[in-house]
């Protein structure tokens, strides 16, 4: 049997449209109750007394999708979700700017909750993507591992 | 025997460069031990090493056109 | 000190572009990490051979908007939030719309996720809202609670 | 000596009305003793009482003016 593989990566800060976009494709399933979403944002955090501007996303995608699928197995097999949606974010995100949509449905609102939680920390946990924090003045240093 | 190196974020940065062959080099102790004597920075990286997109824990030998990614800590989300 | 009561009443189906006006609202805020929503569907369960088509909320207002605020003032003192907003709908929201959008924020993303899902299960223990599940066929039964 | 009574969910349905005023009615237990003979299927439902906006478990001396809410099991979210 092929894989379906699913991309994740989204160009870019992702758009509170594309957000809304992806909620109102799940009014046809009646079946749904329950919503989770997590959405990672891009702080202006000061380091060394400088203020981080943006966030550069790079990954290892072929690895990373590959590893995707797998806790998207993983999750969808310990609990009852309609479905499952991740999106992540490559290239600039500038501070403010959302870089990370998690998206659970499900019929009762634990799976939703609780897969939901679950993935996000897989995600920052499992995933090979780096996250360049770029200063006002150009330079930048690594996101340590959260 | 020719394996493709690949390296990420500021592993790349370090090495200078994001993908390049290498031969002869039998596993990946021996990989680390040339990688280390020629980029000395590297050492201070708690990098991980994925084999055709598996991370390997231990040694391991390295077949014929195999890639090894070089993964500095992941800090994605 | 006056006590300022915010409205969490929403006339009918909470709209997707309320939810993405609501997020992209937050993008000044760049001492925000991490968002965390719920938001709650209506199912269109069988109950005794019937199908629900909407469900029509009522709630005791004044009362509902005091205990809020109460609930409101318990999760800000025990989770670093940035920012939380709740709205409910009342009125009839046909099954597939939204009836409960929770919207936390902080800087790093367990206060917001706990305190989100903490505020769900109060809201649906606490607050004086009923739901009144509308048949296709005209007829109704009072929901559950849960 | 006049409270108002405020019914929701499915008390309104089986007074039949959302509000109305009653007289001399000294506490709670009073109270419902007087609607559950006028009205016997609220015997039926797991409804808590709130004076002016707060739940009240125990038994509560009625003041003047005071507006009491029937509630039936919340539903909400």
């Amino acid at each position: 049997m092929e894989k379906q593989i699913k991309n994740i990566f989204y160009a870019g800060a992702i758009q509170p449209d594309f957000i809304s976009k992806s909620i109102s494709n799940h009014s046809t399933k009646t079946d749904i109750g329950a919503h989770s979403i997590f959405l990672g944002q891009v702080r202006s955090d000061i380091i060394q007394d400088k203020k981080v501007a943006a966030i550069e996303y790079s990954s290892y995608e072929p690895m990373a999708l590959e590893k995707m699928h797998e806790l998207r197995e993983q999750i969808f097999s310990k609990y009852q979700l309609t479905c499952m949606h991740i999106h992540h974010s490559l290239g600039i995100v500038p501070a403010g700017e959302i870089c990370l949509f998690v998206f659970t449905s499900s019929k009762h609102r634990r799976d939703a909750i609780d897969a939901c939680n679950e993935v996000v920390e897989l995600i920052k946990k499992e995933l090979p993507v780096w996250g360049k924090e770029i200063f006002e003045d150009g330079k930048h240093v690594w996101k340590a591992s959260n | 025997m020719e394996i493709t190196i690949v390296a990420f974020g500021q592993l790349a940065e370090i090495t200078g460069k994001q993908s390049w062959k290498l031969q002869g080099i039998p596993d990946i102790t021996a990989l680390k031990q040339i990688l280390e004597t020629n980029f000395p920075a590297i050492k201070n990286i708690n990098y991980q090493v994925a084999i055709d997109k598996k991370i390997t824990k231990e040694n391991a030998v390295l077949a014929d056109q195999s890639t090894v990614a070089l993964l500095p800590p992941f800090s994605g989300g």
